[in-house]
């Protein structure tokens, strides 16, 4: 049962799971933690089609940079949001809708 | 250009244009306001307008024919040639013209004394010679056209002279585009002509209908076309409406032109285009001549101001030339056309010069309500005004027909063609039962006329003591064109005062025979005209006389009181009085209608169209705004652009809607957005 | 080509990455009110760059194990992206907005985004895609977000992180789809492997095509995935908001071009001008569709707008719609036109948002009614809009009318199937004119006429004119473009 | 002066050049330079009358340059007798443009910078024969048009100045489908002349979106030139941008601008597409009549002065579209009329002249009126005549030009493009002798209202029309005047190049292939 098709399932939900984590938490760290998910759900997809698919160690490499962007790019968001934080000591991303049409 | 007919004619119509321009720009500087130069100008076209007359009496030759033309503008294969025609029924018309325009000049001298705008109304004048003089000369219908509207525009000018009057103003823009309409038919007829034939020259013209070239319909379409312009010109029947109104202008202006010479610019032009006339266009021209004439009669009956009875005698007198050349003794129509202009022209000085003398006795009288052309106010001027009296009397007669005068004899000439007419073709019997008809009614209101004038109790009897003959310079014309209505001028060579057989003008003037296949031979026409000439001269004698002995016995002598008469008649009276109600329907039925179409399509094309139609779209997408909820109406009224500029409007505000500014609502949409893309495509 | 060989063709990024390296050292090094000096050292640096890039014109290979390509195509891309970066620096110089702010990381951040568009435009390698998009995006998420103290700046920096982050993210996993069916992640080998696959694979390859059109979007700012522009191009300093207009959209437009015609199509077009490719997916029509939609609305909710920035915002999104019609139609003449009117589109796009800057340190205003009577005011900077308003209309004889020229010229040449799209980039060039139009109306029209004539101050003046005169003379004569364009039509093609 | 052409379209812009380096407040000087710059143009264009050969139709004073070589771009000039009147034309109204706009006194330097600049686009239309560099100059005027409209027009002129630009905008826009149509099916060139030979044949076999490519194309093209006639369904930006543009420039508006639609049909739908005359004509003649017709009933309605002649000018326009139907009477279909085509088209041409001279006149006198009296509504003037004679006099003249009153050069044209169409559209034209008829009423009508009548006591002290604007008025009503009586000259001039037209649009054209 533990062939390339399960990989993938558990990747599709995971994404699934990411995209609705996104979409609906109010709070800010939930949404990156949202936008994780759905890098995390590519990087099996990445490992699983290098592991069962025959190829050669692209997949590999690859998941290893979207692990280090991943970081990266929650280093850039956080600050961000703690940033948000000290000017509207909140970090309800709702809050922060002043611009809008 | 060598002969010396043509350069005299030049002459003769280019020096009234001279004194046109001169008065126009400098007539105000000029000592007396440059009313010698209109007069000089007019004086020495006369001088050779005579001269050209006297050359061809002594030449006296019936052919006589000079032209000379010259290219007018040329683009390779269509090129319009001008040109002038000076042939023996040309010389007799600028004699008429000439004659008139300088008792007209002769009379305004003393008749405007004063007036605002003395320098310009010769002007007007000159202008109006120059342009008549390019009607009769005129050897192709493009600048026959043109002198026709020139006409138009110097009748305009002439008639709103007392332009501070509302009345004289309407009158004159009434008179233009009335002659507008009959010009568009004109127009019509040219280019149905062009195309066919393929030049606008009348020999060309002529020969290429002999030939064959223009037949049928069309070629009826076409004389009808033309004689459309004649009709608004000379006031035919539909388009009779301005002549009456005309009167607002200056009597002399109504005598030179809404007597002699413009309105027999609609007959001179059907007699040039005789030849090519098809006998279904004759017979039209037959029967709007002949039920104007006797129409315009029946109106007369009833007028009171002076000038409108002469102003519709003018217009069944007209009816009558348009008769005759329908029914084909065409040299009667030009012959009644030269009588007529005689008499007429004289009746007008006469009735501008009681108006003249009425107007000081009111003036003296310092009343100005009073309507100085009401005959009802007159009545027993004859002692006060024997030159009048006597010069209107001679026309009045001449008019009527009487023998010895010179409207019997172009009258019976006109009668005598209409009966030889219906005898050869009894279908059309009413012809001659117009004919005889109008004349009954003509005597009888001419002479209505004369009684209530002259004869009788003064009706108001305060002014009839400053009542006085008029000043030398008016009562001149009304004496030469008083003499000039005895027939004896037109019989000459030979003395018989009652038929022109022999007469200069039959032998100068002959019917030519017609071009169009099928149509009138000259023999045919004159030997039919020989043939009822006598029947004629006994009915028209009998019917003059009932007619003048009815006037008598109404106006004369009282016996019979016109109001009885009147009540009796019933809706007659009314309907005759009122000018059978044309000019209010063609208010309602035509004017209005017309103004009211402008004015809709003005609000179409301003408001409509522009804010709607185009904006048309705004209203489907308000109609979408609303359905989709929670729109209010200040989104409505922020239309900044039509149209197109206002669709995108809308569709902008409900787009911007959708940026709510909330992350969560644009991440939600990318993926709809996605998703949707991919349902697309799958497909 | 192994790593070390290819650091000899390589200089010009190591150029870049030591001035970058330099200037986070230099801005150690000064204190707060003299950071404006990392600017012009960025500016020196960024100048030797574009010298060792025209060195080494015309040379066509891979580097780093075919990760990238080095060719005229690329180069053209990464002159236009310094060329915009320069400009844009020098006027953030004299920004208001910036100036109680420390420049230096902002410079630095402006020289790390320049590496990121070098490496998206010459990239051949899924990889490399998404690592370039990411250095990119990440680097702009903070500048958008840099003015610490201003909340919409905030704003503006939240909305952009989490919708980058977002959308790389869908990217990603469409990424590893691909990965998983061709194989690999080299675009030749993938070009060559989606040849070979049987159809029954299209619907699963077309979806992750979609999932990659997801993040190609964003970077486009394509509609449907256009909705972080306005927000982040208001809340953003001007100056970046010009910036993230024109640089990052190029490199997204140059790693498209190589994409869908490297990858989804037989790779024709890139033979030169009058070759043209063959979908070997059908993705064609979806594009038209996207470009269709992103030029209506981006006119279309222009015209709602009173703050000038988001109008321009909007103006960019139609902008990209209008290039975006060109990319269907995969000759090698489409290409062309993309090219020209990014040249075209650089110079009237960054001149308009220069004179907002100067507006904005003038009066502190960006709504319309505070340019009334403007044009009365300040008459260089009045002409100087008109000029960029006209422009980016598409009127003769301005730049932008050029750029569509050949926009529509290629689609036309396309075949018949193309004809529709130019009557509506037509209509919408006619619709655009209204609120392009309305700029000038309000500073011209409107407002009374003061007698004062004031004058921006120098630098900004020239960089005013700077972006003007070649929006005026490249509608005029362009010949010098459009053999720089044409000779850089050159792309590196490896067939399997 | 061998490129006199080149001299001709860039004098003006020296002029700018000049005017720019003046300060903003010498006014006087301002307009003097403006004045002189016009001024050396219209004697340029005397000149170039002067060495013009009427007798052969083809191309003169050719001039050609490279000018982008990579899109076979280049900067081709030449003028025959279709463009030279309007050349003239353009160059007289510019002049006395200058002289109308003499009390402009807000922003003086940036009006005459418009105004000349406008100049420029204008003579650059007609003069060009490289159709990118016809559609640069088309769309050069558009910016001063609305410039000038929006910045000195009247209370509503931001609204009329966008909807001028929005309008003649759209046009352009197709003009540009149609113009790459042309460019990539015939050969990728812009040269009209090559344009002529090649286009004919290429366009033939064409379908785009399922019609023939020449039908598609013709329309196209037409609908753009079509905007700026006015033709009746895309008119209702004229009587708009007339009633708020300033005088001088409803002056240009009328008197030249309009001839660019009716030139641009003459020179490229006719020229390119000889078929698409054809199967155009029948429409083209049922638009003039509707034209002629909606803008007498307009003008009939209006009660602003400026707006009547306005309408008067989508009336008058109408007469050139029918003249300009009648060409295909030269076809075999129609007998082989040469006489009806050249009367038809050469009375377009000259009706072009003659509309421009007209109406320029016509708008200058509103203007002297509105100066005085700060209003236009006809109903409130009312017996003028006694008050300014002379000023009634001329407008008399003016109104009686207007309606086709034989002696003015408006009847010779409205008559030439009568007779015509007359032999192949016999209802159309005596449908449209109507619109003579609506001419003369409203024209008579306003007349009436404004001068006849009691003198309106509120203008007891209205001045007389001064000298400047007699030196306006006076030499269009000369002109008028001169050509109603002997048009030769004109039409000289014209005639060579309508036989070429005609010939080509006739030989040229297989009826059967539509």
């Amino acid at each position: 049962m533990n062939d390339l098709n399960t990989y993938l399932l558990v990747a599709a939900i995971l994404f699934s799971f990411g995209v609705f984590g996104v979409m609906t938490r109010r709070n800010g760290i939930a949404v990156l933690m949202g936008v994780e998910l759905i890098l995390n759900a590519a990087n099996i997809n990445f490992v699983a089609f290098s592991r069962f698919g025959g190829m050669n160690f692209d997949g590999h490499i690859f998941a290893l940079l979207v692990i280090v962007l991943a970081a990266a790019e929650a280093a850039v968001a956080l600050a961000i949001i703690i940033n948000i934080y000290n000017n509207m000591n909140t970090i309800n991303i709702d809050e922060a809708s002043s611009m809008k049409e | 250009m060598d002969n010396i007919f043509i350069n005299y004619s030049l002459f003769i119509l280019f020096l009234p244009l001279a004194a046109f321009v001169i008065q126009i720009f400098f007539g105000k500087k000029l000592p007396r306001q440059g009313d010698w130069v209109s007069i000089g100008a007019i004086s020495i076209t006369l001088i050779l307008a005579i001269a050209m007359f006297v050359g061809m009496l002594l030449d006296y030759n019936p052919d006589f024919r000079q032209e000379a033309s010259f290219t007018w503008l040329d683009m390779g294969a269509f090129s319009i040639q001008l040109g002038f025609l000076v042939d023996n029924i040309t010389i007799i018309m600028l004699l008429v013209v000439a004659l008139i325009s300088t008792c007209t000049h002769v009379f305004s001298l003393k008749y405007l004394k004063g007036d605002i705008r003395y320098s310009r109304y010769f002007a007007y004048l000159g202008l109006f010679t120059f342009s008549m003089n390019g009607i009769v000369l005129a050897n192709n219908l493009i600048s026959m056209y043109m002198s026709w509207e020139l006409v138009g525009v110097s009748s305009y000018l002439l008639i709103g002279h007392w332009f501070e009057k509302e009345s004289a103003a309407n009158a004159a823009k009434k008179a233009f585009l009335t002659n507008r309409v009959g010009d568009i038919g004109f127009f019509i007829g040219i280019m149905l002509i062009y195309t066919a034939i393929g030049s606008f020259t009348f020999t060309d013209i002529f020969e290429g209908v002999a030939g064959g070239v223009l037949v049928g319909t069309t070629l009826t379409l076409a004389g009808v076309g033309l004689f459309l312009g004649a009709m608004g010109k000379s006031s035919q029947f539909p388009l009779h409406i301005w002549l009456p109104d005309a009167m607002e202008g200056p009597t002399p202006v109504s005598a030179l032109m809404h007597a002699a010479t413009m309105v027999a610019a609609g007959v001179y032009l059907t007699i040039r285009i005789f030849p090519i006339l098809s006998p279904d266009a004759l017979l039209v021209v037959a029967y709007v001549g002949g039920f104007t004439a006797l129409f315009a009669a029946t109106i007369a009956i009833t007028q009171n101001d002076i000038k409108k009875v002469l102003a519709y005698s003018t217009v069944s007198q007209l009816g009558y030339m348009i008769l005759a050349v329908g029914t084909g003794v065409y040299t009667a129509a030009f012959f009644h056309l030269l009588t007529h202009a005689m008499f007429k022209a004289n009746l007008f000085y006469g009735s501008g010069s009681v108006i003249h003398s009425m107007h000081h006795a009111l003036h003296e009288k310092n009343d100005h309500e009073t309507d100085a052309q009401d005959m009802r106010n007159m009545g027993g001027f004859r002692e006060k005004m024997p030159i009048t009296y006597w010069s209107m009397l001679a026309s009045t007669l001449a008019i009527a027909g009487v023998p010895l005068f010179s409207g019997f004899l172009s009258k019976d000439a006109i009668l005598a063609g209409s009966l030889s007419f219906a005898q050869h073709h009894p279908e059309h019997f009413l012809l001659p039962v117009f004919g005889f008809g109008a004349a009954a009614i003509t005597a009888f209101y001419m002479f209505r006329m004369m009684f209530m004038t002259f004869h009788g109790k003064p009706k108001m009897p305060e002014l009839i003591d400053d009542i006085h003959e008029s000043p030398k310079e008016m009562a001149g014309p009304l004496v030469l064109l008083g003499t000039l209505s005895v027939a004896i001028w037109y019989t000459l060579p030979h003395l018989n005062p009652i038929s022109t057989d022999g007469s200069w003008f039959t032998t100068l003037v002959h019917p030519v025979t017609a071009v169009v296949p099928g149509s009138f031979t000259a023999h045919a026409i004159e030997e039919g005209a020989h043939h009822a000439h006598n029947l004629a001269m006994g009915i028209s004698i009998g019917v003059a006389a009932l007619g003048i002995g009815l006037a008598v016995l109404m106006y004369l002598k009282n016996i019979i009181s016109p109001e009885t008469w009147g009540k009796r008649a019933g809706f007659m009276y009314d309907w005759s009085l009122n000018k059978y109600y044309f000019d209010e329907n063609y208010d309602k039925y035509l004017y209005q209608p017309t103004l009211r179409l402008a004015k809709k399509i003005a609000w179409i094309d301003w408001e409509l169209y522009d804010k709607y139609f185009i904006n048309g779209f705004g209203h489907v997408t308000n109609w979408a705004s609303r359905v989709s909820g929670k729109f209010d109406y200040n989104i409505i009224d922020q239309f900044l652009v039509d149209g197109v500029g206002r669709i995108a409007d809308n569709f902008g505000f409900m787009l911007k809607k959708i940026q709510t500014g909330k992350l969560q609502n644009y991440l939600l949409y990318v993926t709809a957005g996605v998703i949707i893309l991919m349902i697309i495509q799958s497909y | 080509m192994t790593n070390l060989q290819s650091l000899s063709y390589y200089y010009p990024e190591l150029i870049l990455s030591g001035v970058i390296l330099g200037a986070i050292i230099y801005d150690l090094l000064i204190d707060k009110s003299k950071s404006g000096n990392v600017g012009w050292f960025l500016i020196a640096g960024l100048m030797a760059v574009a010298g060792a890039i025209c060195l080494q014109d015309d040379t066509v290979t891979t580097l780093f194990t075919n990760s990238i390509v080095l060719d005229p195509f690329a180069s053209f891309f990464k002159l236009l992206v310094v060329l915009a970066t320069i400009l844009v620096s020098v006027v953030s110089l004299q920004s208001g907005e910036l100036s109680e702010y420390r420049k230096g990381e902002y410079f630095t951040l402006l020289g790390i985004i320049v590496f990121g568009l070098f490496l998206m435009v010459s990239t051949v390698d899924l990889i490399m895609v998404y690592l370039s998009i990411e250095i990119v995006s990440i680097m702009s998420f903070v500048l958008a977000g840099y003015l610490k103290q201003n909340t919409r700046s905030n704003e503006a920096g939240l909305k952009y992180v989490v919708y980058g982050a977002f959308s790389s993210g869908i990217m990603l996993f469409g990424l590893s789809y691909i990965y998983g069916l061709t194989g690999s992640t080299n675009y030749f080998e993938i070009q060559h492997a989606i040849a070979n696959l049987d159809t029954s694979a299209n619907t699963a390859l077309i979806m992750a095509t979609i999932m990659m059109l997801v993040g190609f979007g964003y970077k486009v700012s394509a509609v449907p995935f256009h909705f972080w522009t306005p927000d982040v191009y208001e809340g953003a300093p001007t100056t970046i908001t010009a910036f993230l207009s024109i640089a990052p959209k190029a490199g997204a437009f140059a790693m498209m071009i190589r994409f869908f015609n490297q990858v989804l199509a037989d790779g024709g077009a890139m033979g030169g001008l009058d070759t043209s490719s063959i979908a070997i997916l059908p993705w064609a029509n979806i594009l038209s569709l996207l470009a269709v939609i992103t030029m209506t609305l981006g006119n279309v909710v222009a015209l709602q707008q009173n703050n000038i920035k988001r109008m321009l915002a909007y103006s960019s999104i139609a902008h990209a719609g209008y290039m975006l019609l060109a990319m269907p139609v995969m000759s090698g003449d489409s290409i062309y036109a993309i090219m020209i009117y990014l040249v075209m589109y650089l110079f009237m796009n960054l001149g308009a948002f220069f004179v907002v800057i100067a507006v904005k340190n003038k009066t502190g205003g960006e709504t319309f009614d505070d340019y009334k009577g403007l044009g009365w005011e300040m008459p260089m900077i009045g002409v100087a809009m008109t000029i960029f308003m006209v422009s980016l209309t598409g009127l003769p004889p301005t730049a932008g009318f050029i750029g569509k020229f050949y926009i529509f010229a290629s689609l036309i040449k396309g075949g018949g199937q193309f004809y529709w799209l130019v009557l509506i980039g037509g209509i919408n060039s006619v619709v655009s004119l209204y609120y392009y139009l309305r700029v000038v109306k309000v500073m011209f029209l409107e407002g009374e006429r003061s007698e004062t004539i004031l004058q921006p101050p120098t630098i900004m003046a020239v960089m005013i004119l700077a972006t003007a005169i070649p929006t005026v003379i490249l509608g005029i004569y362009w010949t010098p473009v459009a053999d720089w364009v044409q000779n850089s039509l050159t792309f590196f093609i490896q067939t399997l | 002066m061998e490129n006199i052409l080149s001299w001709l379209i860039w004098m003006p812009v020296i002029g700018i050049g000049i005017i720019a380096f003046i300060p903003r407040d010498k006014n006087d000087l301002i307009k003097i330079i403006a004045a002189v710059t016009t001024g050396l143009q219209f004697l340029l264009t005397l000149v170039l009358w002067q060495n013009y050969d009427a007798g052969n139709g083809g191309m003169q004073f050719m001039e050609r340059a490279t000018w982008i070589p990579s899109f076979n771009i280049t900067y081709i000039l030449g003028v025959d007798g279709l463009s030279l009147p309007m050349v003239i034309l353009t160059a007289l109204l510019c002049f006395i443009g200058i002289f109308v706009s003499w009390n402009i006194n807000k922003a003086v330097k940036g009006y005459f910078a418009l105004f000349l600049l406008l100049d420029t686009g204008i003579i650059g239309v007609f003069l060009s024969m490289d159709f990118f560099l016809f559609y640069i100059f088309w769309e050069v005027m558009l910016l001063p048009m609305y410039f000038l409209i929006g910045m000195w027009g009247g209370p509503q002129r931001e609204y009329a100045a966008i909807k001028f630009f929005l309008y003649t905008l759209f046009g352009s826009v197709l003009m540009l489908i149609g113009i790459l149509g042309l460019y990539f099916s015939c050969g990728n060139t812009f040269d009209i002349q090559v344009l002529m030979e090649v286009a004919p044949d290429a366009l033939r076999g064409l379908t785009w979106w399922g019609m023939s490519a020449i039908k598609v194309i013709w329309v196209l093209l037409f609908v753009g030139f079509a905007i700026k006639v006015p033709v009746f369904p895309f008119h209702t930006w004229l009587p708009l941008a007339h009633v708020e543009a300033p005088t001088a420039i409803s002056v240009l508006l009328a008197g030249i601008l309009l001839k660019l639609g009716v030139y641009g049909i003459l020179r490229i739908n006719y020229g390119l597409m000889p078929d698409g005359v054809y199967w155009f004509s029948g429409a083209l003649a049922a638009l003039g009549l509707i034209n002629v017709i909606w803008g007498g009933l307009c003008a009939l309605a209006q009660t602003d002065l400026k707006k009547l002649v306005a309408y008067s000018s989508v009336n008058h326009m109408g007469y050139t579209l029918i003249g300009m139907a009648a060409i295909i009477a030269a076809g075999e279909a129609n007998g082989l009329n040469l006489k009806a085509a050249q009367a038809g088209l050469g009375g377009a041409v000259f009706q072009m002249f003659n509309h421009g001279t007209i109406s320029a006149m016509l708008f200058i006198l509103v203007g002297v009126i509105y100066d005085r009296a700060h209003h236009r509504d006809i109903e409130g003037f009312g017996g003028l005549a006694a008050q300014m004679p002379i000023y009634t006099g001329i407008t008399a003249v003016a109104f009686f030009a207007g309606l086709g009153l034989p002696g003015f050069s408006g009847f010779i044209s409205e008559a030439m493009c009568f007779i015509g169409a007359f032999p192949v559209y016999k209802g159309i034209v005596i449908a449209s002798t109507l619109g003579i008829l609506l001419n003369a009423a409203y024209f008579l009508w306003a007349f009436q209202r404004i001068f006849f009548g009691e003198l309106n006591e509120k203008y007891k002290d209205l001045p007389e029309i001064n000298r400047l604007e007699l030196f306006t008025v006076v030499p269009l009503l000369l002109i008028t005047l001169f050509f109603g009586i002997y048009p030769a000259p004109f039409l000289n001039l014209i005639s060579s190049t309508m036989d070429v037209i005609i010939n080509h649009v006739v030989s040229l054209a297989t009826f059967a292939s539509m």
